[in-house]
């Protein structure tokens, strides 16, 4: 078996705050094979941010990890320095997309000079062959007159045309793993049709690990050879796409399935909301919300159980089945 | 471009008119009359009247007004009510030694007070911030006198390291013409001696006159900096790993100082109010004594003259000002 | 409360809390406090000029007056000038740049060309009319600096106002009929009050320098009043030699001034939601 | 003992600043601190400064000499003067020479003379009314004749006024019939002791003057004359102290405030030079206004101020009490008089009386001070002090020269109280009492106190026909006497003058006329 591209196992992140200190992070676990995408899904406020800073070791200064590794490709990215971190990991080995393409360009600089710039560090070497790799990248990223791109501000582009940039701009350094955050949702959905197909191309193409964030089922279903499910800051549960959207285990994912337009007649919703992780619940934090919860649920953590080949949930139901 | 800035000097003209009717309305307010001054001590209430008469201070407001009107379109500025002599011509004389020191002080002020506020929100709620946050605010409250007599004691006095007062030292002849700047023409002459010894009686005065400037763009920066860290695209540069020096002092530091240029510009005028202490304690030969000269002898011509000029290099800078923010944010530029 | 916890933590922003809370205390019992409150008029030429002691902490000035007693006296003053003309001016100020900056064409135009001409104006100059039609006092001299000082809110307010304008949640605000006035209190206000804070603590201390220097031309406050600015501006004469009558006076301003920017800084921490999103 | 220690401090402090001093001085040239006039014309300006300039770049007919003044002949070998005082004849010394080596005759005489009434400015005040410009004539080139519409008797002692220009030099630069104001106001056309640098003028902040060896007067008398001074205007009272104690200043103005003695005496490059002057310092009131009006409140007011205290404590004994409105050392000050004392009890009885007449206690009296003259202050507020024990409300008015002259035009504007000096501009009693309290000076701020009193103006009109001293100084005393029965002000204090100089220089000369800011005297070493 090959080393995944990206292994996380156990991993706990708090943040420093005044009433304490918040678990915003409980356990996550998961990994992604080269070739392959990972989606991520989760509501707003489960982690998912928290999760991809922690990974690229730009958590906020009140925030740091409590246990867990993180393995990529077969390196523990916690034993690098900030400088190590800074010049060879970040935007080189690991490629990133942010979310919205608007706010993300710096509006001073000019494409090429914050391109380049970034390229210039991770790779030494001449300029101009710097320039004419990013031009082949923005051409295969299907924006219109590259040469010239390079030369006009942010502002400049629409909002597809600069997420193309960004995906250029994570793959300029040749990454093994790119981080997409919600790269569509500032788009509208023509422009994001397109994008996820160019990324799926990308992955395709390149070999490359993809760790896609979202919060939307429909844009995994599309894109993603796997999905890990969060919730509250703990992964609830992992397993190839289709057969997770098939057969949900989870009572959360269940619930979550059930919320999605598409795939529903009626539009349930999930009562309750998600918990402060300073204020979460002991045991599973999804029991005050989940409609098969039992007293067991709040007593302590459910602990992972692979029901199926390649899936695992995080559920004291399938304890209980896997113990029968 | 050109447009642009043609634009903003067409604006600048009926600020400028507003100022001058503003500032001659203001003045005629006044009851002081230059006209006692004039005639001496031992004048009788008769050669007053005759001196008043003279110069046209018993005509009707209107006409004094377009009189004057006249004479600024023909760039001439009249004579001083107190001392007879040419405004234009010792204002010409005066113009360079206070435009050269607020130059330098902020030249001082840029030059310190950009990188201390940027130092300072990269350590936001540390110590280097809260020392600077102090300090700053020293900066801005210490009496000006009072820390230019404390750097005479100590550098002049004490030391002896640097002059005490005046432009230049007795000895020396400047050098004349052709710029009347000190430092210039002396450089132009080639006279190193007498740029050296104008650069040591400088750096007093512009150090004193930087402080108050110095705090003001440390401050704005710092919040300038701050403001630009919460940006995404900050995040995103971190994201990608950008080299962290360059980040900050460039990609985020451009960002940032849009407030301080716009700063700059406001702060050019209270350099030039500020310049009337710090010229008097060095005995720098600037406009700002000049100016409180003739405000203690209510000398209107030289007043309206002091105030269309600070209003013209108010306009100036302001115009400077903008043109400096198109070139640092495009979307300026391009009008946006 | 959560708020108010915050608050505390900043340590800077207490402390200028503390030296606020000082400051206010001494302008309103000074009298009961100092301990020559005679001193506020008298004078004792017996004992002029002399260098700090146990009887006269900051020791005593050009005419025998304990200084101790007239800094804690002139805190009232102090106080009156710096709220009273940074309150006014962003009272001007701060409505019409968000007017200029909000609304286009002649209106707007106009706003800021008058904002330019008195932003130009010299202030001696502005204030020497003013001392010259209502009395030399300290009310002149305020009324000046407020004249002086309001551009200053106006420049900013107006800049920032335009930035804003543009942005996506004022097209949505303007989309479902929000009116003028509340787009620009609610929405746009809350936006733009750190650079206005920022400014407004540096003028709190600008003003009681510029105070100091109209009063020393005839402008501002007159003698015997136990003014700061004014007891500076008269030390000069005897300087280098009596050190301590330029000093006390000048410490007095530097700490109060010290105070409100602190405190300036802390509130503008508290109330700029970009930086309360961060946390 | 606090004093011992006070003064042990400052003469700490100022070895401690002299220590690294000497060295900024600047061989053979002597630096003045005190202010260049506002322009260079001796004719369009008459103020100390333009003394401390004229004095040494031109020469008058007539000059002022030594403490107290004698009127000493200069270009001039002597005069006379016919019995009715209409006649004046001037003999001008030979082989006097400009600047720029011309000749000076009877016709530059003339010509300065005619300007000066031409122009009309402060220098003339003291001819306008008397002398018409067609009546300066020159018989011959060495005489000058005058002939006066009336006689005059501050005539002569007006003579040092006028300065003599260069006639040629002056003619050739005239523009639209300017008399060359224009040109004169930033050139010379001087025949004096030192001549201006051409070039070096910055207008109230700087300028140069080199020795001149041609001065008629020779150099013998000097071995070692300064050979060039620089005017560079101190603004700050404590960076023309810290100057003059690193030697970067030679010479300051002559108003050291009292306090800085003693820490420059202390000094090894400096000192101070003490002089008595003919400088008076006086409390005016305005009599034509309520409530001063009343005798009673003036009288009250006159004895409520600390002379003393004021004198000894606050300038420190530098300066004389000079109970009535002329200089004490001045003839025609009666010496008979014996003016005001501080005495509160008397105060508050003729408060009392003041009362019975109507005047209400509660009613503010405002003081205007000239807010950058710190004395004006001190004085106001001592003042305050002690009126607040008497029950007076005294409000103290921070203002500037230029309004209070500007409101001193009319009785109403004119403020209740204000304090400034009178300077020496001729030496004659009319300076002081004349133009004082004559009535037909009302409207200029010399005659800011409104007293009216028939009996004075025919005492001060019948001075001022007569030439004779001696026929003057009864008349002038007893019109002064009048005045101070009826308390028209409140006369302090006559000036002693302190001027810090560097210790390199000797053979410093005061003259209370133009307070020693004549240079040629002056002895230098390095």
């Amino acid at each position: 078996m090959t080393v995944p591209a990206l292994a996380i196992t156990g991993l706990r992140v708090g943040i420093r705050s005044d009433e304490g200190m918040a678990r915003i992070l409980d356990h996550i676990a998961f990994s992604i094979a080269p070739g392959c995408i990972l989606g991520v899904v989760g509501e707003s406020g489960c982690g998912k941010s928290t999760l991809i800073r922690t990974i690229l070791g730009i958590l906020p200064p009140a925030a740091e990890i409590v246990a867990g590794s993180i393995l990529f490709e077969g390196e523990d990215l916690r034993a690098f320095s900030e400088a190590e971190l800074n010049r060879a990991v970040r935007g080189s080995r690991i490629g990133f997309v942010p979310q919205d393409p608007y706010l993300a360009l710096n509006p001073l600089f000019t494409i090429g000079a914050q391109l380049l710039e970034v390229m210039r560090w991770h790779a030494p070497g001449e300029r101009r062959s710097h320039s004419t790799r990013l031009v082949e990248l923005l051409r295969r990223v299907q924006l219109p007159d590259p040469e010239a791109a390079l030369a006009r501000y942010p502002h400049q582009f629409s909002g597809g045309q600069r997420q193309r940039l960004l995906i250029a701009a994570a793959l300029a350094c040749s990454p093994r793993l790119v981080i997409a955050d919600e790269p569509t949702t500032a788009l509208d959905v023509t422009t994001q049709q397109q994008i996820l197909r160019l990324l799926r191309e990308l992955v395709d193409e390149l070999g490359i690990a993809m760790l896609f964030v979202t919060h939307d089922l429909g844009v995994v279903a599309e894109l993603c050879d796997e999905v890990s499910v969060i919730y509250a800051g703990q992964t609830v549960e992992s397993g190839p796409t289709a057969a997770m959207l098939d057969r949900p285990l989870h009572p959360y994912t269940r619930a979550l399935l059930a919320c999605h337009p598409d795939r529903s007649e009626g539009f349930t919703g999930i009562p309750g909301a998600v918990p402060s992780p300073l204020r979460a619940p002991p045991g599973c934090r999804f029991a005050p919300r989940c409609a098969g919860a039992r007293p067991a649920c709040t007593g302590r953590s459910p602990a992972p159980q692979w029901p199926e080949p390649g899936r695992s949930v995080d559920c004291i139901l399938y304890e209980a089945k896997a113990a029968a | 471009m050109a447009g642009f800035i043609a634009r903003r000097v067409l604006l600048v003209l009926p600020s400028l008119l507003g100022l001058l009717v503003v500032t001659f309305l203001l003045i005629r307010t006044v009851p002081a009359d230059p006209a006692v001054a004039l005639a001496g001590d031992n004048a009788t209430p008769e050669q007053i009247e005759a001196i008043r008469r003279q110069y046209g201070l018993d005509q009707p407001l209107l006409v004094q007004f377009g009189r004057y009107l006249a004479g600024v379109a023909r760039l001439d500025f009249g004579a001083s009510q107190f001392s007879g002599r040419p405004v234009a011509a010792d204002i010409a004389q005066r113009l360079p030694a206070t435009l050269e020191l607020t130059f330098a002080a902020l030249l001082i002020g840029a030059g310190l007070g950009i990188p201390l506020g940027v130092v300072a929100a990269m350590n936001h709620n540390r110590w280097p911030d809260f020392l600077l946050r102090i300090l700053s605010v020293g900066g801005i409250a210490i009496a000006a006198f009072w820390l230019a007599i404390m750097l005479q004691l100590l550098f002049a006095m004490q030391l002896g390291w640097l002059p005490l007062r005046g432009q230049l030292s007795v000895g020396l002849t400047p050098p004349g013409g052709p710029t009347g700047f000190l430092l210039l023409d002396s450089l132009l002459h080639g006279r190193l001696d007498i740029l050296g010894d104008a650069l040591r009686h400088l750096v007093l005065p512009a150090v004193t006159l930087s402080v108050g400037g110095l705090a003001t763009i440390a401050r704005f920066t710092r919040a300038g900096v701050l403001d630009t860290l919460q940006k995404d695209f900050v995040l995103y540069e971190r994201a990608v790993g950008f080299p962290r020096r360059r980040m900050v002092w460039i990609y985020v530091l451009r960002n940032s100082v849009v407030a301080t240029v716009s700063q700059i510009g406001l702060l050019f005028g209270s350099l030039i109010a500020g310049a009337v202490v710090v010229e008097a304690i060095y005995d720098w030969p600037g406009i700002g004594s000049y100016t409180v000269q003739a405000i203690l002898t209510a000398d209107a011509k030289v007043m309206l003259a002091v105030t269309l000029l600070v209003g013209v290099i108010y306009a100036a800078v302001n115009i400077l000002t903008d043109l400096a923010l198109a070139l640092i944010d495009p979307r300026i530029r391009e009008g946006r | 409360m959560l708020v108010l916890r915050k608050f505390l933590r900043d340590i800077p922003a207490v402390i200028g809390a503390v030296i606020i809370l000082f400051v206010v205390i001494l302008a309103l019992f000074g009298p009961w406090i100092a301990p020559y409150p005679e001193d506020a008029s008298a004078s004792h030429l017996l004992r002029r000029l002399k260098p700090p002691s146990a009887a006269y902490p900051f020791g005593t000035d050009n005419l025998g007056r304990d200084i101790l007693s007239r800094v804690i006296l002139g805190a009232r003053g102090a106080l009156k000038v710096a709220l009273v003309v940074v309150g006014l001016a962003m009272a001007i100020g701060v409505p019409l740049g968000l007017l200029a900056g909000y609304e286009r064409g002649v209106l707007a135009e106009a706003i800021m060309r008058v904002t330019d001409v008195f932003l130009a104006l010299p202030q001696l100059i502005l204030a020497l009319a003013l001392a010259q039609l209502l009395g030399p006092s300290v009310e002149s001299a305020m009324l000046a600096l407020t004249l002086t000082y309001w551009p200053f809110f106006t420049r900013i307010v107006h800049a920032e106002t335009q930035r804003l304008r543009n942005a996506l949640f004022i097209d949505a605000l303007q989309g479902i009929g929000a009116g003028t006035p509340r787009i620009l209190l609610l929405h746009i206000l809350p936006n733009i009050l750190s650079p206005i804070i920022v400014r407004a603590t540096i003028g709190l201390g600008f003003t009681i320098l510029v105070a100091a220097v109209l009063g020393f031309l005839g402008m501002g406050a007159t003698p015997p009043d136990p003014d700061w600015g004014l007891a500076v501006a008269q030390s000069r004469t005897y300087l280098p030699n009596a050190w301590w009558f330029a000093t006390f006076p000048g410490l007095a301003i530097l700490i109060a001034v010290l105070g409100f920017n602190l405190l300036g800084d802390g509130l503008r921490d508290l109330v700029d939601p970009r930086l309360r999103r961060s946390r | 003992m606090q004093i011992t220690r006070r003064q042990g401090g400052a003469l700490a402090m100022a070895s401690l600043l002299a220590a690294r001093g000497v060295r900024a001085a600047t061989p053979g040239v002597l630096v003045r601190s005190d202010s260049p006039p506002a322009n260079l014309d001796p004719h369009q300006l008459f103020d100390v400064p333009m003394m401390g300039y004229a004095l040494n770049a031109y020469d008058g007919l007539y000059r002022y000499e030594n403490n107290p003044p004698e009127l000493q002949p200069w270009l001039a070998e002597g005069h006379t003067a016919s019995a009715d005082g209409l006649e004046w004849e001037f003999r001008l010394r030979p082989e006097v020479r400009f600047h720029d080596g011309a000749p000076l005759t009877a016709e530059d005489v003339v010509y300065s003379f005619r300007r000066v009434l031409a122009l009309g400015k402060a220098p003339a005040s003291a001819f306008l009314g008397i002398l018409k410009p067609e009546n300066v004539t020159a018989p011959d080139a060495r005489t000058v004749r005058f002939r006066l519409e009336r006689a005059y008797g501050p005539f002569l002692a007006a003579i040092p006024i006028v300065a003599i220009v260069n006639s040629r030099l002056v003619r050739a630069n005239e523009k639209d019939g300017d008399h060359g104001a224009a040109w004169l106001a930033g050139n010379e056309a001087g025949s004096g002791a030192y001549a201006f640098v051409p070039g070096s003028l910055t207008t109230l902040e700087r300028l140069d003057m080199a020795r001149f060896e041609g001065h008629f007067l020779g150099w013998s008398d000097n071995p070692s004359p300064v050979p060039r001074i620089a005017v560079r205007a101190a603004k700050e009272t404590s960076t023309g102290v810290l100057g003059l104690l690193n030697g970067s200043i030679d010479w300051t103005d002559s108003y050291l405030p009292t306090d800085q003695v003693e820490q420059i005496q202390g000094s090894r490059v400096a000192q101070v030079a003490k002089d008595v002057s003919m400088r008076t310092f006086i409390i005016r009131m305005n009599n034509a206004r309520a409530p001063f009006t009343s005798l009673n409140l003036r009288k009250a007011m006159a004895h409520a101020f600390n002379y003393d205290g004021f004198i000894q404590e606050i300038l420190k004994g530098y300066a004389d009490r000079n109970a009535g409105p002329i200089p004490n050392q001045l003839w025609g000050a009666p010496k008979d008089a014996p003016g005001y004392a501080y005495d509160l009890d008397k105060a508050r009885h003729f408060l009392k009386l003041a009362q019975a007449e109507g005047f209400n206690p509660r009613q503010q009296i405002r003081i205007h001070i000239q807010s950058q003259l710190e004395q004006t202050n001190q004085a106001a507020q001592l003042f305050q002090s002690d009126l607040q024990s008497i029950g007076v409300n005294l409000r103290i008015v921070a203002d500037t020269w230029a309004n209070i002259v500007s409101a001193t035009a009319k009785p109403e504007t004119s403020p209740d109280m204000w304090i400034h000096w009178v300077s020496t501009y001729f030496v004659d009693p009319e300076n002081w009492v004349g133009q004082m309290y004559d009535s037909r000076f009302h409207g200029t701020w010399k005659a800011s106190s409104f007293y009216r009193n028939e009996k004075v103006d025919a005492l001060l009109q019948r001075a001022r026909g007569l030439v004779a001293q001696a026929e003057r100084a009864p008349l002038y005393e007893e019109a002064t006497r009048q005045v101070m029965a009826d308390c028209a002000d409140i006369w302090v204090y006559n000036t002693v003058e302190l001027r810090g100089l560097a210790r390199r220089l000797s053979g410093y000369r005061f003259c209370p006329a133009g307070g020693g800011a004549e240079m040629r005297w002056l002895q230098m070493k390095g």
